[in-house]
């Protein structure tokens, strides 16, 4: 009986820690420490579960240790799996395995499901709302499951995006909800001791729905869709937790959802997208571009302001290359403020001043001037060629012509011969403009589609103002 | 009437439904943009509590049912997996944040 | 009782304009005003009509009780019993006081007003020493050989030029600001303690020397130095003005000899084609080659002595001046006359002169 | 080869610096410089010693190859069989060409140097007129009867001089920033489509008349303009002009008159005490009344006619200058010596009579 | 059966609104309809009380008229009262008016248990758990009574705080807690069924405890004290949720005894006192001076940043009057960014520039410039004294002689006569200095010490950029 | 033992509690200064939730027991002040804010 009442409270704990953990997970000063402690929480649940839990002393003798042993091969493997793999992979193809490991948790709770499923149907009959819930956990959980593998794959870019979708696609996806949905009616009121095999038929289908739901949206968008199938799982969590009543379970599953489906908005919001086109996938096609405009041949990485300012940031040194855009923008001050505060928290600035940025000699001076940048911290070309390799970051800021590539490698171009700011030797490079348009002279720009460049599209002076509001979030 | 009825029965459960809801918004509702995916990430192994359940599972599966062990054999791998590499990729994703400004 | 203008052709600048008479007249009250008084200051006889009688210069000093110029007048062309205003100078001009007293003459020296906060709408120094310094950096930087701002072109780059400030009174001060408007880096000197946070207040670099003598209570002006110091100050200033394109000095001592600061040899120390202008020229300049009212080169450098630069834009100069002499005047109209009421500090201050 | 620099007692500036013969040194190539040829802009005859000969106007030009120069010397001076840089101006003096090619003078006009992106670094036209318009402001502030900026003062209050700006090319942007510098509210005008950007990217006011010919792929330079159009202008310049205090005149129309902006009767509306700068005053002028070289009072108002502005600080002129010759220059040598590829487009261009 | 299930619906409504109200109330723009929200909300839990309760119709015929009648009429009562001493009352008086209806919240949680101890004590034996919760009640409810109502007679002014108190006091405290303590003891383990008198006598100790707790602590913690006994009833609220096994009232009452204790700890933070200090009333002796340092025999009221951004962004124009001190801390482009900030809220900024601010003609025009403030938004002397009266609010960032009144009224100053910025005209005035050091003419400004007059010490480049952060996050 | 039962018995009413408790934390955690008055003076009307106590009290009373009757009467009367004057002051301090921004 006692261990009963410990149960309670580990569960309790975890479930505080849940709530404590996310919230904390919610500021990037507790960030990391958050999630430990939840982390710890959900070691406690899970020791509890082992050793206090009613179940666990059901068999005895030599039962309970092949039992036992099966549990903790299986935790052992899990375990080894997990964090094998979440220390191998690079940082880049972070979301993926999150997508990985949330399909895999619909995939547990699919299969406890079915499992339950079974009980039910052994013996006396099956009470209405267990079964309810039980479906609704296949389903979710399998949808969760496919879906998150099919994610998985297209940001490993083992699946091309276009490839597995088609016309009529969101036509087909109403088509299957509505089965899955007279699936569950059949078998909770139909199909009475037939049920199980229903439910297995449900599985199925819920497993091509996931995939099918996932299909036609686009690579930029799989955040959105990890975040959104993420919010399933913890659905299927809750529902599971009911069915157990096991408390953990629940508040851990509604928690997420609940959070879960928020975040959801507040990415979409973040990537100025409707939920809605996103799911539809209606503009999957260009999105798969990576989000990126596709201009001539090539295509070019975005990059969103969020990044942007965490990869300046977290930079040693950064380099500021204005261009007459800044001068059409007038972000002169608000790019010194960005200056100041990188500055603030010690990443070096120097700006790079090409002799014939802007319209007119000395443009770039009057209006750094203006903005009060100091003397020393400007650097003409030959100076900048000289660090440009050393810095971190380059922000390109309304300057095209002057940081042309093709002044160097393309004798055919006008400005074949003109001395340029060689931004592109720095470890990255950030430019800042509002469309794909050329400059003064009216030319293609190859830098926009260098691997180390990623666009900020959008008018210098509102991008900076949203950018420095960004750094100072941090 | 019968939905009222489980509603009466279930009375705490509802609050503790509508709260939990309540506090998981409430909880992250302002968070930067840059949290966005370790946040997802976070929320992703905790949903990994199903382990739980799994566990609980294999634990009721008599030892001769092969299925329901199979099943919930897989099922704890799963979750474990989810649970592990959620966390720690969670906490690889925010090693970034170690580096204090001053 | 009536109030006479001169017109001074030695100066472009006018000591009332008609607006001052607007705001002045009262029904006790006459102006006269000299032929031509405002015409250099774009202040015709048609605008001074309207309030004021048109007379010659013989007429005005004749029926004048109270004359009003920029510049005294020679002490014989006053009148017996009359009163005088203008920049009489006594610090300079030692002996005009007593000449004046002798000549019958009540005077009223504007240089001599105090300088408390209350007296500063009247405060002719402050104003016209504001102009000054702004002109001093116009006159400079068009002088100079090069570019004050950094220039980046693709014909090269052009580094900024240095502008040395010498005195931080108001007259550097406002150099100091014009000098930054046009995107010089700045440095500044002075004695004062003060001097270096209000030099800060204007982005500029303050160049401190050690062991200035205190000066609080001085009303703001400055006391002497002592040599030693000087002489360190001086050493100081030749390693600035050397590598400086452009020096204005402003430091001066009221009544005193201006300091010098800059020694010959610190100018053929100076990059050709740098300028010097020198406010303190009309008490011997700043500079040891400044020559008063004169611009020379030497040595490649380009010094100009002018101690009256507010000259160079009177019409503007003439608004402030007169609103200064206007709120002086105020203080000498009592039930709708003169009668000057000699406890008044500012007015016992500024008198020099007092008929007997 | 030999290439020469000429002493041009009428100009303050030199077409080449010593620094510009320490880089364009080459064994094939002698240099040889005309005595005090950087006098004014103080680069002695020391410093040219170093890299070349200094020798009389006479030797000079019986030995140089190639003559440089910054105003074109009388076509007889020239040896036959010589090249020559200078600014020859055929657009101007319309003969000039003929007369240089029966000289038997190859001659290369500056002013001729195609402006594509890539001949930035010889563009002596954008570079002087940077200068002229910075030194415009400076002259034109310089010689306003009033403040530029905006000053709160105990003797009053100053409002901001308005600063009217015609022509928004390299001379008119470069003024909008230093006007601007000083305080000014900056209003500009240009008939270019690409001007209003620019003058709006520099903080000024661009004011737009309707129907302005297009001018895109007229190389960046201004196109005649329709005279119902001009008719148009000229009414909201008089307008402006009649509010401003200072005028800066940009606007040319290369090869041709200067558009005339300000009439006579726009000028006698202005303020007294207020300043017009007209730097198209070689070309006629935008201002009816604008005389070339002269400074002139027209009502109150003044009327500076110079076209030669840069001149007035010859050190950085004269460094900027050098640069772009001898960024030009630099196309002449190849294997160390001289001789110009006429396949390339910015020597064919520049090109104005070849020795057949 | 069915009005059962009803209440339960509006009782969670109720209790949702609860938090969701909170939430609200802590956001300057949602603060007003929160409220509202929580009002509806109680508003739905009294009426399902009144109609669905099963207690509700325990009586019949003309017994229940009664009651009801009785019930209606108390309601009446209450109300009528509530409401129009509530609008009765004006502003300033406002947090006595709050202590007021806590107390008596209080009470009727006091009451409403000493009813249930009667309950428990007629017939069968009181359940220990029971038991406890409603002594707790009891206990909790009559200090909150008489505390709160000692606080609001401490800020009407009706009791001088130090006339109360005397030394020692402490220990009387600790020595009455201790007998209560005992008291609730005894009455449950070993009073028996005499448990209902000494129940009483424990309310009647508690009521003088509410009393003597409140007694040393000095006019200015009162808020502090307040929201303390806030909390204190919001626990007898969720107690008797518990008697009464009634989830509105447990939530609410656990809602506000949380949110009451945070709160309660932000007060203190805020005026930057440890709860410890406030509740010992160590030194309620000067802190009765308003927080406020003493300068000579005055007082000055200073403003912390937060209030300080309310106050500018919900105004309708701001006059900033800049001074010397501006220029020294060299803060003109942070005050622009103010001004912006404020002007995109659509509050109306102007200048006022006093012909002699600074230390040289036209200083402040220089560094208005530089940070380039559109001239428009400059007005000199006269032009300013015209419009001050009509703003809301005025911000004088390092001025001082420039805007003393002085000039105006004191015949024996050195300034008199001078004209200055009448900026206490205005309706309100908030002062950045470093300290209450005199300005260049080195006298005494009475505006410091004006009703008026909130000072904002600190460096004027340091507290505008503070500022200008606590704007945004509004 | 006993407490451990408890809390057995009423895990739900404990979750909901704890619950409450991170909720009331959680959603006035960054309050600013201005609102404290008004937050306070909100909760306070808020948890004039008791009056509903005081009814029931007042329904259970029998109609003979003039005691309960008194206090129950008493009780409401206070509860209600609490309530209505709670929320009605409340809402005046916070008119200023009505302004809203664009
Ligand atoms: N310095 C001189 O004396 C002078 C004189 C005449 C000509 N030029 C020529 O001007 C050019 C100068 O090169 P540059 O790189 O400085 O300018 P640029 O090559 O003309 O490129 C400017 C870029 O800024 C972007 N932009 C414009 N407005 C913007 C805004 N509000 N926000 C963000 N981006 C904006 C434009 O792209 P989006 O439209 O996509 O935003 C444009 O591509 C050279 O070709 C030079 O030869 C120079
Ligand atoms: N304009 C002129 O031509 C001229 C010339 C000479 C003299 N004056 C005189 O100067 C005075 C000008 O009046 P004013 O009100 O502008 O200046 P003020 O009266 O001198 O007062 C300036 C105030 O700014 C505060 N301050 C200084 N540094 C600060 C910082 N970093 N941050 C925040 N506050 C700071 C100081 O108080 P804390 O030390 O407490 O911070 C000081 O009280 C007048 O008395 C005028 O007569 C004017
Ligand atoms: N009471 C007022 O409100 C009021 C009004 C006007 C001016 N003032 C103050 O009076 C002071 C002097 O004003 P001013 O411009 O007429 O002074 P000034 O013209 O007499 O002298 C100019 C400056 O030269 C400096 N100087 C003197 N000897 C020097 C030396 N050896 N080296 C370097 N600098 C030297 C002085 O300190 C002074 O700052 C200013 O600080 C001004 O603020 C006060
Ligand atoms: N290709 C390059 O990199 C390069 C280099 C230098 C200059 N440019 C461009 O060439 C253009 C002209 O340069 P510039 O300064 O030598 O021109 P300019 O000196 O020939 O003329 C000055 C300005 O006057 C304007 N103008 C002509 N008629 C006018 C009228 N009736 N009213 C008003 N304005 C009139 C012209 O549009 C021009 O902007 C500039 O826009 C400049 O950007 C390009």
């Amino acid at each position: 009986m006692f261990s009963n009442y410990l149960l309670d409270i580990l569960y309790l704990i975890a479930s505080v820690t849940f709530v404590v953990g996310l919230r904390m997970l919610s500021h990037p000063d507790s960030a990391r420490r958050g999630n430990q402690i939840a982390a710890i929480g959900m070691g406690l649940a899970v020791f509890g579960t082992l050793f206090f839990h009613p179940s666990a002393d059901i068999e005895t003798g030599q039962a309970r240790v092949n039992k036992l042993l099966l549990i903790y091969s299986a935790l052992g493997i899990g375990g080894f799996l997990g964090w094998r793999s979440a220390y191998k992979v690079k940082m880049t193809a972070m979301p993926q395995m999150v997508s990985l490991f949330n399909g895999l948790g619909g995939g547990c709770a699919a299969l406890l499901a079915i499992a339950e499923l079974k009980q039910q149907y052994s013996g006396h009959d099956p009470s209405v709302s267990a079964l309810i819930l039980v479906l609704f956990t296949i389903f979710f959980g399998s949808v969760s499951l496919t879906g998150s593998l099919l994610a998985f794959a297209k940001l490993e870019e083992v699946i091309k995006d276009s490839s597995i979708t088609f016309s009529r696609h969101t036509l087909l996806n109403v088509a299957l909800l509505a089965l899955i949905l007279s699936l569950i009616g059949y078998t909770v009121w139909g199909a009475g001791h037939a049920g199980m095999t229903w439910g297995l038929i449900l599985f199925a289908v819920a497993l091509v729905y996931g995939f099918s739901f996932v299909a036609p949206i686009g690579g930029a968008d799989m955040p959105v869709v990890i975040s959104v199938l993420n919010s399933f799982t913890g659905l299927t969590a809750a529902a599971a937790g009911i069915i157990y009543d096991n408390l953990a379970m629940l508040v851990g599953g509604i928690l997420v959802g609940a959070s879960g489906s928020i975040l959801t908005v507040l990415m979409c919001k973040a990537m100025n997208r409707s939920l809605m086109n996103v799911l539809i996938g209606s503009f999957g096609g260009n999105a798969a571009a990576g989000g990126g405009k596709i201009a001539g041949d090539q295509t070019v990485k975005e990059i969103n302001l969020s990044d942007a300012a965490v990869l300046l940031n977290y930079s040693q040194s950064v380099t500021i290359v204005p261009g007459y855009g800044l001068a059409v923008a007038q972000a002169q001050k608000i790019c010194k403020e960005l200056d100041d505060i990188l500055d603030a928290n010690g990443v070096e600035v120097r700006y790079a001043i090409h002799p014939v940025a802007g319209r007119m000699p000395g443009h770039m001076n009057v209006l750094l001037a203006e903005a009060d940048v100091p003397y020393p911290k400007l650097f003409d070309l030959e100076e900048a060629n000289e660090f440009l390799p050393k810095s971190d970051v380059v922000i390109v800021i309304g300057a095209n012509d002057v940081v042309n590539p093709a002044a160097l490698d393309d004798p055919s171009s006008p400005i074949y011969g003109m001395p340029v700011l060689q931004v592109w030797d720095a470890k990255s490079v950030i430019v800042m403009k509002r469309s794909m348009k050329s400059g003064y002279a009216g030319i293609e720009n190859d830098l926009f589609f260098h691997p180390k460049t990623k666009m900020l599209f959008g008018d210098a002076k509102e991008t900076l103002q949203k950018l420095v509001a960004e750094v100072k979030g941090l | 009437m019968a939905i009222f009825e489980f509603i009466h029965n279930n009375i705490l459960m509802i609050y503790l439904l509508a709260f939990s809801i309540l506090l998981g918004i409430e909880v992250i509702s302002k968070v930067p943009a840059v949290l966005h995916t370790p946040l997802m990430s976070g929320a992703n192994a905790i949903h990994g509590v199903v382990l739980v359940g799994a566990i609980i599972v294999l634990f009721n599966a008599s030892s001769t049912d092969y299925v329901s062990l199979s099943v919930g054999f897989l099922a704890v791998i799963f979750g474990t997996l989810n649970v592990v590499g959620g966390f720690a990729v969670t906490d690889r994703m925010l090693e970034m944040f170690k580096k204090k400004r001053k | 009782m009536t109030i006479g203008l001169i017109n001074e052709p030695q100066d472009s600048r006018v000591a009332l304009t008609p607006s001052n008479f607007a705001k002045l007249a009262t029904p006790g009250i006459a102006f006269i005003v000299e032929k031509g008084a405002g015409e250099a200051a774009f202040f015709p006889d048609s605008a001074y009509a309207e309030h004021a009688r048109i007379v010659s210069r013989a007429d005005l000093l004749r029926e004048a009780d109270l004359v009003v110029s920029i510049h005294p007048l020679s002490v014989s062309d006053y009148r017996k019993g009359t009163m005088a205003i203008a920049l009489f100078q006594p610090f300079v001009d030692t002996t005009v006081a007593e000449s004046l007293k002798n000549q019958g003459v009540t005077a009223f020296s504007l240089d001599m007003i105090p300088r408390t906060t209350l007296a500063q709408a009247m405060d002719i120094l402050s104003s016209m020493a504001g102009i000054a310094g702004y002109q001093a950096v116009l006159l400079g930087a068009g002088s100079l050989s090069r570019f004050v701002p950094m220039m980046v072109t693709a014909a090269g780059t052009v580094k900024p030029s240095k502008v040395l400030v010498l005195g931080a009174g108001v007259a550097g001060l406002q150099a100091i600001a014009t000098a930054r408007r046009l995107g010089a880096t700045v440095e500044a000197f002075d004695t004062r303690q003060a001097a270096k946070e209000e030099v800060q207040s204007l982005g500029a670099k303050f160049v401190e020397v050690e062991g200035a003598v205190d000066d609080r209570g001085a009303g703001g002006y400055a006391v002497q130095q002592s040599e030693e110091f000087l002489a360190k100050q001086r050493a100081e200033v030749q390693l600035r003005a050397s590598k400086a394109d452009l020096v204005i000095c402003t430091a001066q001592v009221r009544g005193r000899k201006a300091p010098v600061l800059i020694t010959a040899d610190t100018v053929s120390q100076m990059r050709p084609g740098s300028v010097i202008v020198d406010l303190a020229a009309s008490t011997g300049g700043n500079c040891e080659s400044t020559q008063n009212d004169k611009t020379i080169q030497h040595e490649g450098v380009t010094i100009i002595g002018d101690s009256n630069l507010a000259a160079r834009m009177p019409q503007d100069a003439s608004t402030l001046f007169g609103n200064n002499v206007a709120n002086f005047l105020k203080l000498f109209i009592k039930n709708e006359t003169l009668n000057p009421d000699f406890n008044n500090e500012i007015i016992s201050g500024s008198c020099i002169a007092k008929q007997s």
